[in-house]
């Protein structure tokens, strides 16, 4: 069967087998490389038009519908159109940086990639502390953000990227426990390891209560960790016109833009992961007629559509929700979701211990 | 600029919001004085889209002068027109026939609708919300199709001469009007939905903003905006024109003063509209359209003065007449431009998410506020 | 309160105010100077209240300015036009805004287009023309040869 | 006493952004709500209301004859100064001396559309046409001559 697993694998051994394994190894570096580049690419055009259709007919509209067929290359016309601008540095930015942000945005964006298991034996990296590297990385891209405010010497700019710190700071705790919740279920913080256990059912079936409630605090932190709507203060288009990137253009303001999207997609990539079983296809129990059917949809569309899906209810809160205020937003996380999570936690810790899952 | 920045203390960070900002909706240009977050001081600049009406209708006779008011608040172009020709009418001491002044009433309340709906999706699009803004723009789009049928445009129709309307009802008007009145009440719920249940648009909107009965009367605010606070002051009710001294509607007053009792003042009132028209459509009289008037209108020697309910306020029209084919001064007196400024005593001290939510609840149009 | 009413009982309090026939409303004439204690008695006697400053503005005579303040009543919903006339060359007048707030901005505005100057006005400045810019726009005197559109 | 207004709290606020979310989903859902018109495709069954008021055109017969004087009214009624009418003389056979407009210039880019001309015309020869798309690359293209090459006067109007 021809699966991502063995494509890899003939790979793997076809290099092996013709080169010494230090070329190979390095051919294999080059080969993830381009790959995790090309999926970027690929991904930011497509979830990009995916939202614009998402939101047209949630507001009955008809969304891109010009190039191509139902307007799917449009955000390829775009992108092509923003590289072909003019990249302008604002007077008095400080120049080294303000070029250096959309890069750091980009390359945390990237980093966050090694550990996500596309589909069964499908992953960069498998690193035996997987969940924790995902948690370090992800609050890295604050950097490039406040980096960006900082640099534009725009008081837009620097007010909102003020505001994403504040943000992605408190927002990193809940995110954290909640995800706290899947490890102390699983006892591994593997990613590999935690898809394997739940083999027999996904983590929001099998746990019940708890892990409903890490679900959802966990998607609420991670829609604020990535600067979206009802969260998007960092941008709030009505009150800071563009946020952080007010004075960027051209291509380095797509790099921003691509690096949401990617965000968007890593998060719920976690989220399916954690709570989804990643590429686990759906198994009921003792129904193994459904079983053995469910098994022969190919691990790795299994998990982009978890992973799609997730994206798309992140994607319907934006096109529904009002903003909230920084003050309203700073209470949500301290005053609801912490206490909660962290109530959470022990209870999770309690079934664990009990073995109340299934 | 300069001037500005020597005024405040170290430490505050000076913004323009605007004259290009989403928020504002136009030209208005906003500067706001920050400390942190919280705001200390805004001051409007405005003349971004000042065309000088009030000079130009100098130069323009009784007749032509009318059209121009429709660029004043566009959003109410009917309400407007309406109130210039009542104040020729005055002058003339002339009165339109019955059937005019019912078509121009059912015309007002159309536009009142049509500006509110508007004004609703915008305000939920300042709050972050995109999908009301659409969905708002569906019924009123109903609405501008009534109007291109029977006045021949959409937004600025110049539909209402001295003495009565410029053209006979659309025969299919009384049909589209009710199919409008149907379409609104079904998709009703859905506003309440949408946006007024949600909590986060609560906690964004309450007690955000608020303005005391006595600061709204000191500041002159009208409309919508004086109604939120506790003062009556719907023109309509004080000082009937027109017919609306035999129609049955309710003045709207909430008592809060914030931002939430201005959203739900508007909101009812668009129920109270669509009240009016229906007590109106059925009944409109048969007749003339128009009085009689002279080809050249010539008002007599004085002062006249005539006041309506825009949908934002009190439109005043102040005609000072020489005895002339033109004008001698004219003053309109707009309802922004007084609730603009009590924006700044609404919003010190808030945040600068709360300015954005307080300017969409005072429905400013610029170039109501500019002429 | 009827016209006649306000009429009789603003002589008995205000001896220098004269009226002029004509309007729906009283139309009342004050002396420049006696202004800010006409608006004072209007605002604060008991019966006037008169709290709500509809419209502020100024006419051009080409002889004199006219300010022109409407004022209303919100308790007992009678309103009057109180008049004054200012001289052109040297057009000041005191300052009503610290009674009603709203005359700030639109003696702003009346300064902005007629020049007119509201003595201890908080922040008498240019509201919608540039702050560089020359002559008094809405006077009729006023001619802008770079600006002015001819059809 | 403070737990359950908490929970309660918590579970309004989470039911008021279901019913939004389930408004939304309900759009996504059913694509026959969809309102956009795809403009320039749909020319050929685009409704234009018949009192739209796109330009003002002069109505001309068959014969290539119109209704207007030449009075000028239109021209007095218009607050922009879009209207300029220029008059010559006809000499009819009999040899006297007749007015008729020489060239009706109607400048688009200053129209208002405000229906006033209309309106002031004494024998109906001016009418606002439905048309909308206006735009030229030469803003000299829309300074119109209303009246058509050898077009004259209907018989019997004055």
């Amino acid at each position: 069967m021809l699966s991502l697993e063995n494509i890899t694998r003939i790979i793997h051994e076809w290099l092996n087998s013709h080169f010494n394994p230090a070329i190979a190894l390095d051919t294999e570096f080059v080969l993830v490389g381009v790959a995790s580049i090309t999926l970027f690419a690929l991904l930011g055009l497509s979830l990009v038009w995916m939202e614009r259709k998402v939101a047209a007919v949630m507001q009955i509209r008809l969304g891109p519908n010009r190039v191509g067929p139902k307007g799917i290359f449009q955000t390829t016309a775009d992108t092509l159109k923003l590289l072909m601008k003019e990249g302008l540095v604002p007077d008095g930015a400080d120049k080294f940086l303000f070029n250096l942000a959309p890069f750091i945005v980009m390359i945390v964006a990237m980093l966050i990639l090694a550990p996500i298991a596309f589909a069964k034996n499908f992953q960069i990296w498998d690193i035996n502390i997987g969940v924790l590297y995902l948690s370090a990385i992800s609050s890295l891209s604050v950097i490039g953000i406040l980096m960006a405010g900082w640099a534009s010497n725009s008081k837009y700019s620097l007010l909102g990227a003020m505001r994403s710190g504040a943000q992605i700071v408190s927002y990193e705790l809940s995110a954290g426990l909640s995800v706290l919740s899947i490890v102390v279920l699983t006892g591994s913080l593997s990613i590999k390891d935690i898809i394997l256990s739940q083999q027999n059912g996904w983590w929001i079936f099998k746990a019940h209560i708890p892990a409903l409630i890490s679900f959802i605090i966990f998607i609420i932190a991670v829609t604020a960790e990535t600067n979206r709507a009802p969260f998007d203060m960092a941008e709030a288009e009505s009150e800071l016109t563009a946020g952080f990137h007010t004075e960027y253009s051209g291509m380095r303001f797509a790099l921003f833009f691509l690096a949401e999207y990617i965000n968007i997609f890593i998060v719920c990539a976690i989220g399916a992961t954690l709570f989804f079983g990643g590429w686990m296809p759906l198994h009921i129990g003792s129904w193994q007629a459904f079983n053995h059917i469910m098994d022969y949809i190919p691990s790795s569309i299994w998990f982009l559509g978890k992973t799609i899906g997730l994206i798309f209810l992140i994607m319907w809160f934006r096109w529904t929700f009002p903003r909230l205020r920084i003050d309203q937003l700073l209470n949500l996380e301290w005053k609801y979701l912490l206490p909660i999570s962290m109530f959470n936690l022990l209870l999770t810790s309690l079934v664990a211990i009990m073995g109340w899952y299934f | 600029m300069i001037e500005e920045i020597g005024r405040t203390t170290e430490g505050d960070l000076i913004i323009n919001i605007g004259p290009q900002h989403p928020a504002t909706h136009g030209v208005l240009h906003l500067v706001i004085t920050l400390n942190g977050e919280t705001i200390k001081k805004v001051e409007p600049h405005l003349g971004y889209i000042h065309r000088s009406i009030e000079k130009m209708c100098e130069s323009l006779s009784y007749r032509q002068f009318i059209y121009v008011t429709s660029r004043m608040d566009y959003l109410s172009s009917h309400i407007n027109n309406h109130a210039c020709a009542l104040c020729v009418e005055k002058g003339l001491q002339i009165e339109p026939p019955q059937r005019a002044q019912y078509i121009r009433v059912i015309m007002d309340e159309l536009t009142r609708i049509a500006s509110h709906e508007l004004w609703w999706g915008a305000m939920a699009m300042d709050l972050g919300a995109f999908t009301p803004f659409f969905h708002a723009f569906r019924e009123r789009e109903t609405i501008t199709d009534i109007m291109e049928k029977t006045c021949g445009a959409r937004l600025t129709m110049n539909y209402m001469v001295p003495g009565g309307v410029m053209a006979e009802l659309h025969p299919g008007f009384q049909r589209d009007v009710e199919r409008f009145i149907q379409l609104y009440k079904s998709k009703f719920e859905e506003y309440s939905e949408l946006v007024t249940g949600n909590v986060i648009f609560q906690n964004r909107m309450k007690s955000v903003g608020v303005l005391s009965k006595e600061d709204a009367i000191s500041y002159g605010c009208s409309g919508p905006v004086g109604r939120a606070s506790g003062v009556s002051c719907d023109i309509r009710k004080l000082y009937p024109y027109d017919i609306y001294n035999k129609v049955e509607f309710d003045e709207i007053t909430e008592t809060e003063g914030d931002s939430y009792a201005r959203y739900v003042v508007r909101l009812k009132e668009i129920q109270q509209s669509i009240r009016i028209i229906e007590q109106l459509l059925g009944n409109i009289p048969e007749g003339d359209f128009q009085a009689k008037t002279k080809a050249v209108l010539k008002l007599p020697k004085g002062e006249f003065y005539q006041r309506v309910e825009t949908a934002r306020g009190e439109l005043g029209v102040y005609i000072v007449s020489e005895g002339g084919t033109t004008p001698y001064r004219i003053k309109f007196r707009s309802p922004g431009f007084s609730n603009l400024s009590a924006l700044e005593h609404m919003v010190k001290g808030l945040k600068i998410g709360d300015l954005i939510a307080a300017m969409g609840s005072l429905d400013l149009v610029i170039p109501d506020i500019d002429r | 309160m009827l016209n006649e009413d306000l009429k009789s009982k603003l002589v008995e309090i205000l001896p220098l105010i004269s009226f002029e026939d004509g309007g729906e409303w009283l139309n009342a004439y004050v002396p420049p100077e006696e202004l800010l204690a006409c608006v004072n008695q209007l605002r604060a006697t008991p019966g006037f209240d008169f709290d709500y400053l509809f419209c502020l503005t100024c006419i051009d005579w080409k002889t004199h300015f006219t300010m022109v303040y409407h004022f209303s009543s919100t308790l007992h919903r009678h309103n009057i036009v109180i008049k004054a006339r200012i001289d052109r060359m040297n057009p000041e007048i005191e300052t009503v805004s610290h009674i009603w707030r709203t005359a700030e901005m639109l003696e702003r505005e009346v300064y902005d287009l007629f020049g007119v100057v509201f003595r201890h006005h908080p922040d008498l400045r240019r509201l919608i023309m540039p702050d560089d810019w020359q002559g008094w726009p809405l006077r009729k005197d006023f001619e802008d040869p770079v600006n002015m559109i001819k059809l | 006493m403070f737990l359950k207004d908490y929970i309660k709290d918590v579970y309004g606020a989470v039911s008021s952004l279901l019913k939004g979310m389930r408004m939304t989903g309900y759009y996504f859902t059913h694509h026959k709500e969809i309102i956009t018109e795809q403009y320039p495709d749909n020319r050929e069954t685009l409704k234009i209301a018949d009192r739209f008021r796109g330009e003002v055109v002069l109505l001309h017969d068959e014969n290539n004859e119109h209704a207007c004087t030449g009075c000028s009214a239109c021209e007095i009624a218009c607050p922009n100064g879009t209207i300029k009418i220029i008059n010559k003389f006809d000499i009819s056979p009999e040899g006297k001396k007749k007015k008729a407009i020489d060239t009706f210039v109607y400048h688009l880019e200053l129209c208002t559309m405000c229906n006033l001309c209309i309106e002031a015309c004494p024998t109906d020869a001016i009418k606002m046409a439905q048309t909308f798309e206006h735009s030229v690359y030469d803003r000299s293209k829309l300074t119109k001559k209303l009246n058509n090459e050898g077009s004259k006067l209907r018989e019997g109007i004055e």
